[in-house]
């Protein structure tokens, strides 16, 4: 297993936002978390990158506890992710946005930076071709000397992406990615996850788009009410009785 | 366009620094300039400007004389804001100027900052502050023509031992000056037998001061001794009488004729010892001397001068006068050698006598106190009602 | 290819001639015996050292501090007394109170690191209060308290650098150094995790950043760029008194940095410059001075918002669009 | 003697208080900081020292006139100065910045109109002291303590419970359905930051009377007033007076009861734990940035 979540519980004040969530996650596939409006998609994704500690349950990812650590510690331990609303550095050219994904990936400390040494130098070097090459990856190779505030809608959820991979993780957490994309950029999304998961990264995508989320996901969570309604193929959840009164609402059966 | 129009003036503005930085110094035979560095804004404003006003006094009747040596005198002054690190740019930059003689500062911490450069260079200085601390450096250039407190606590201490006072509290200001005149008076106080009860210190900026009156009571001091400067005055003296201290109070210098006006009655039983006073209004003052200056210093700028810096800094010109007079020359070296052999000079603050080899003209100095709102001698003031009803305490 | 080459040519001719301009300054100035700005390049000279640093912790990290006075004066004080009390040679005196003021800006960041900004304002208005308050009460009165110190020149191997020049000369190879080395930073992954943080705290720890940490690590920086400053001051004055560090010495620091540009290397050294310049050649109004100061500051900061630097920015964009030397068409 | 240290405490504390309600006025209208509100109490200081003393005004008249040019100058630097950069969209400190040398020029320029000098402020009331428990209190002092408490209840009730200040309100929270509500936002938020100025300023012609009229009178009451805006919650109008009470309260009781010498690193250090363990302020407001 690479991520194993078990009894994950989390509440604000009275409310249970997750309650006693467990999921079990395989490596190399691409799964996909849904459920209606408030269903605490985004809370459960801010748990397991670390924004939100758990009230109790325990995250372990490839064999190593990440419940309670910082959001920086899940970083270097190898979970990547990208936000609801886009979270760039805006002032920060395309390029040095990716550098910054790289940030743990890279050795040099305090002193080899300050002094310009031989080895950071190398280093510094060597990243450049790593972030085109991802930039390549997404076609955004010739923006990369723009600012990242400046780049189209589409441009910018493209580089989060690309800033997420760039710390070169085993997993991704992908947070309503194709928001906002028009039919084609969707399609791009789409080989583009494919592609993703092609470099051996495995990814957990929150979606609405069911269209989308059907044709890409392996294997499918809903959540409900911060509880797990069901688990299983696109199939299984798409004749799920249970599933679906949820997404109709409550209401229809009273 | 505005933008442009600025950039353009701001050009202006560095080029014309560019030409300040090429300009040498000026000598020029038949001037003498005399450099005033004075903290003309902020804080200690009133004194420097009072300073500066009366230099310019001076000049102007020593001009109407003929000048000094028959040059004509010239001011230079910058505002050193009180700063120890303007004061340094100040300080070097008169030198750049060329001037030939320094009239300030006021604030012993910028005469501090700037006293070894003045050395270096060797030109004639005279402090206008009252710290002992800047003349005990050993400068040899640096001379003082107005009151050094060290010189002055002594008489008021003494003053206590007569009254038979047993406990003084002392409230302070934090400043170089302050601070001297708190070390030095525990120390002579220590040496009569008298007990200090307590140290209360303020912040500079500070308006109330009720945490330490009420110490300062609760010590049950008979006497306190007050050693601050400019507003902070007669804002702890109403805020001791409001309390119910009806007791003495010395001041480390003189108790100006503006805190006079602003604590009003709070001020009657505030004594001091100081060579000169300062007036509300030209008629107040009987010292035909001081008079004459008086009615010079209103003639020209429209008011009196409310800080005694005016008259510490006039005095000083009265001095570096008989100086270069007494030397034949306006040569700095043989100024500064003059000024150790002066004697009898007329000054506002009485005769000035540098021959003690202390490099300072004043050694005497008379005790003033507040009654009625109006300033009396010492001496006058016995057996008034309110020095029986003060001193019957002690 | 050509076309670089020759842009790389113009470039070092250009800092050729820079550095032989800096470097005949003195000589020039001293033929016409005018030492007073000789000694206002030294301050300049401090004061880029001392914004520079400041810049670090707001240009780039994004944490604005209004009580950097507090570790120029750490540097400052500390230089001097570890000279006095204990011997050390001076210019070990400084690194030794700088990294002081690095460890006690380290202290400071640490719990304000989660303040943003009037708060984090205030906490070091707070420290720079508390540091001036002990300054001026020094328990035993190590510190000189409101009689301040007097201090020895810089002392390197046995020169001593009694004169304004000599002072002038150090004073420009360290500010090269330390420029060099935050220029270094900036350009490095430190540099981006501080942009970063700056730009977007939570995103940049969802990269990997360890926020705190790093935010510790600019103020630090900045600390010591701001106490060896203060210890350069030090020495070349020959007093110090508390009343240099005041609330005034912070916003002047501020103010410099603002004026310039935040977020560059040379923000602060165009700041630095101006501003020294301007209130130097405005002495001559005696008691205006700071008042002509303010309205100029004033008019300035309405007719170039974001400091001088956008303009010279702006100006030279200009200047290579009418050349048509440039390919990239510039967003608006 | 307590109860006198505690009375100084609380007239001290109201000025804190008012110069700290401009404070937080301000931070809620504009999200800003403004460097020159001490000096408009200078200012205030100084224009009602004119109308009172040089131009022979009841003190009430002095009062008000010295309130509305404040208003109107408060009103002005945020129409001329601080909206122009704002809507430059420029970075937030440098409108801090502006303040900065509107603190400058006004320091400055009260210097050069009235001189260097101190000058001293006739009683206002023909009794000199008031007794209350047996104290002896300066009446101008209790008069300055019930202005405070008086203007802070009209803010109150001007906020929360008139149209306009509901306006003021809504268009610091969101500027475009404020307008959407046929409210002028602009007009609100100058309107906040003439009522800022007034009251720096009405805080300057209460303490007149009581220190004196002196140039630098504003200097350090202005910065402390920032701290106790930030003490009571920044943005909270209760908050603003009941930190400058509290802060009022800490100086001159450690100034009393412990060391005078270190009083003001007592009370920054006490800050400073303050905004480390809580920096919400007394009265919750957002200080943190999660």
């Amino acid at each position: 297993m690479l991520l194993e979540i078990k009894n994950l519980c989390l509440s604000f004040g009275g409310l249970k936002a997750t309650n006693d969530v467990s999921i079990a996650m395989e490596e190399g596939k691409v799964y996909a978390l849904i459920g209606p409006n408030g269903a605490g998609k985004t809370t459960f994704f801010n748990l397991i990158s670390g924004v939100y500690k758990p009230d109790s349950g325990t995250i372990t990812f490839d064999g190593q506890r990440l419940d309670g650590k910082r959001p920086y510690q899940v970083n270097e331990a190898g979970i990547a992710r990208t936000y609801q609303v886009i979270n760039l550095f805006k002032k920060m050219t395309v390029l040095d946005n990716v550098k910054v994904g790289m940030h743990t990936k890279l050795k040099s400390g305090f002193i080899q930076s300050m002094f310009h040494t031989k080895s950071q130098q190398a280093e510094e070097a060597a990243i450049i071709d790593k972030a085109m090459d991802l930039l390549a990856f997404v076609g955004l190779k010739n923006h990369m000397n723009d600012l990242a505030g400046d780049l189209s809608y589409g441009q910018q959820r493209l580089l989060e992406i690309v800033r997420a991979m760039a710390s070169e993780p085993k997993l991704i957490l992908l947070d309503e990615p194709a928001a906002g994309m028009n039919s084609t950029e969707k399609v791009e999304l789409n080989v583009l996850i494919r592609k993703i998961l092609a470099r051996g990264i495995t990814v957990l995508l929150v979606e609405h788009d069911m269209k989308l989320v059907m044709n890409i996901a392996d294997h499918i969570f809903v959540l409900n009410h911060g509880q797990k309604l069901a688990e299983g193929s696109p199939l299984e959840i798409q004749n799920n009785p249970k599933v679906i009164e949820a997404y109709l609402g409550g209401g229809a059966k009273k | 366009m505005k933008r442009k129009m600025l950039l353009v003036s701001l050009a202006i503005l560095l080029i014309a620094s560019v030409s300040l930085f090429a300009n040498g110094s000026s000598e020029s035979s038949d001037t003498y300039v005399i450099g005033v560095p004075q903290p003309l804004t902020g804080t200690n404003a009133q004194p420097g400007a009072c300073a500066l006003n009366a230099v310019k006094v001076a000049a102007k009747q020593f001009n109407d004389a003929g000048g000094i040596l028959g040059k004509t005198v010239e001011i230079i002054s910058y505002d050193d804001q009180g700063s120890p690190e303007e004061s340094v740019r100040v300080a070097q930059r008169l030198v750049s100027d060329g001037v030939d003689a320094i009239i300030g500062s006021c604030i012993s911490s910028a005469v501090l900052s700037a006293g070894q450069i003045y050395e270096n260079n060797q030109i004639p200085t005279f402090g206008t502050g009252t710290s002992p601390t800047w003349m005990a450096q050993g400068w040899e250039y640096l001379f003082r023509a107005c009151q050094n407190n060290d010189f002055a606590l002594p008489l008021v201490v003494d003053k206590l031992t007569e009254l038979g006072v047993e406990r003084v509290a002392i409230f302070a200001g934090q400043d170089d000056a302050a601070v001297a005149g708190v070390n030095t008076f525990t120390e002579l106080a220590n040496q009569a037998g008298i007990t200090v009860t307590t140290t209360e210190y303020y912040v500079e900026g500070n308006t109330d001061f009720s945490g330490q009156v009420a110490r300062i009571i609760n010590s049950n001091a008979q006497v306190v001794f007050i050693s601050t400067f400019g507003p902070t005055q007669p804002l702890i003296a109403r805020q001791l009488r409001q309390f119910g201290f009806n007791g003495l109070c010395f001041t480390k210098d003189i108790y100006q004729v503006d805190a006079l006006q602003v604590a009003g009655a709070a001020s009657n039983g505030i004594a001091f010892a100081y060579p000169y006073l300062t007036y509300a209004s030209i008629d107040d003052c009987k010292d035909p001397f001081i008079k004459q200056f008086l009615e010079a210093y209103y003639e020209m700028f429209g008011e009196l001068p409310v800080s005694d810096c005016a008259y510490r800094a006039y005095d000083s010109m009265l001095v570096l006068k008989a100086a270069v007079e007494a030397a034949g020359t306006t040569e700095k070296t043989a100024v500064a050698e003059a000024v150790n052999t002066l004697s009898g000079v007329q000054t506002l603050a009485g005769m000035q006598d540098f021959t003690y080899g202390d490099r300072e003209g004043l050694h005497s100095f008379n005790i003033f106190v507040i009654d009625n709102e109006q300033y009396i001698t010492f001496d006058e003031w016995v057996g008034s009602p309110l020095y029986n009803e003060i001193v019957s305490q002690y | 290819m050509k076309s670089l080459a020759k842009k790389q040519n113009n470039k070092l001719i250009t800092s050729i001639a820079v550095a032989a301009i800096l470097l005949l300054l003195p000589i020039i100035l001293s033929v016409t015996g005018n030492s007073y700005s000789i000694l206002v390049l030294g301050f300049i000279i401090i004061y880029i050292i001392a914004v520079s640093g400041l810049d670090v912790n707001f240009g780039y990290c994004g944490q604005i501090s209004m009580g950097h006075a507090a570790y120029y004066c750490i540097g400052a004080y500390g230089s001097v007394m570890l000279h006095h009390y204990f011997g050390i040679p001076v210019i070990i005196t400084m690194i030794l109170a700088s990294i002081l003021a690095a460890v006690l800006g380290a202290i400071v960041a640490f719990p304000a690191s989660k303040l943003v900004f009037h708060f984090l304002s205030l906490s070091t208005i707070a420290f720079a209060e508390i540091v001036y308050t002990l300054v001026l009460n020094s328990p035993g009165k190590i510190t000189g308290n409101a009689v301040g110190m007097f201090t020895d020149p810089i002392n390197i191997f046995g020169y001593t650098l009694r004169s304004n020049t000599a002072f002038y000369y150090f004073g420009l190879v360290v500010c090269a150094v330390f420029l060099l080395v935050k220029w270094f930073l900036v350009k490095s992954k430190i540099g981006r995790a501080w942009i970063a943080i700056r730009e977007n705290e939570d995103a940049a720890e969802g990269m990997g950043v360890n926020v705190v940490k790093y935010k510790v690590m600019a103020f630090a920086f900045s600390a010591f760029y701001t106490g060896f400053a203060g210890a350069m001051y030090a020495h070349l004055v020959n007093y110090i008194g508390p009343d240099t560090f005041t609330m005034k010495q912070s916003v002047m620091f501020i103010t410099m940095m603002l004026f310039g540009g935040t977020g560059s290397i040379l923000g602060p050294i165009i700041g630095s410059m101006f501003i020294l310049l301007m209130t130097e050649s405005l002495r001559v109004l005696e008691q205006y001075q700071m008042l002509v100061f303010g309205v100029i500051l004033l008019a300035v900061v309405l007719a170039f918002p974001g400091g001088i630097l956008g303009v010279v920015k702006d100006v030279i964009k200009k200047i290579k669009l009418k050349k048509g030397g440039v390919k990239n068409v510039v967003r608006n | 003697m307590l109860f006198q240290v505690i009375v100084s405490g609380f007239v001290i504390g109201c000025v804190y208080g008012l110069i700290a309600l401009g404070y937080s006025l301000i931070y809620k209208a504009s999200g800003l900081m403004n460097f020159a509100q001490g000096d408009v109490l200078t200012l205030g200081c100084f224009l009602g020292y004119t109308f009172y003393t040089l131009l022979g005004l009841p003190y009430w008249l002095s009062l008000i006139i010295t309130a509305a040019i404040a208003f109107f100058f408060g009103m002005g630097e945020e129409r001329f100065i601080i909206r122009k950069l704002q809507n430059k969209n420029v970075l937030t400190v440098y409108v801090v910045l502006a303040t900065i040398s509107i603190q400058y020029i006004l320091q400055n320029s009260i210097q050069a109109i009235w001189g260097p000098n101190m000058l001293s402020y006739p009683r206002v009331f023909p009794w000199n002291n008031v007794t209350i428990f047996g104290v002896n209190i300066q009446t101008e002092s209790v008069f300055c303590i019930i202005m405070s408490f008086i203007l802070m209840m009209l803010l109150q009730v001007f906020m929360n419970h008139t149209k306009f200040g509901t306006a003021m309100r809504a268009s610091a929270l969101d500027a475009k359905a404020a307008k959407a509500c046929g409210i002028n936002p602009s007009f609100a938020t100058g309107v906040t930051w003439g009522i800022a100025a007034a009251l720096a300023a009405t805080a300057g012609i209460l303490l007149g009377p009581i220190y004196g009229v002196f140039i630098m009178l504003g200097q350090t009451i202005g910065r402390k007033g920032f701290a106790a805006a930030i003490m009571g919650g920044y943005g909270n109008v209760i908050g603003a007076i009941v930190g400058g009470v509290l802060l009022g309260l800490i100086e001159t009781m450690s100034a009393a009861y412990w060391s005078s010498t270190y009083k003001d690193m007592i009370a920054y250090g006490l800050l400073l734990i303050f905004l480390y363990v809580k920096p919400t302020g007394i009265f919750n407001e957002k200080a943190l940035n999660r």
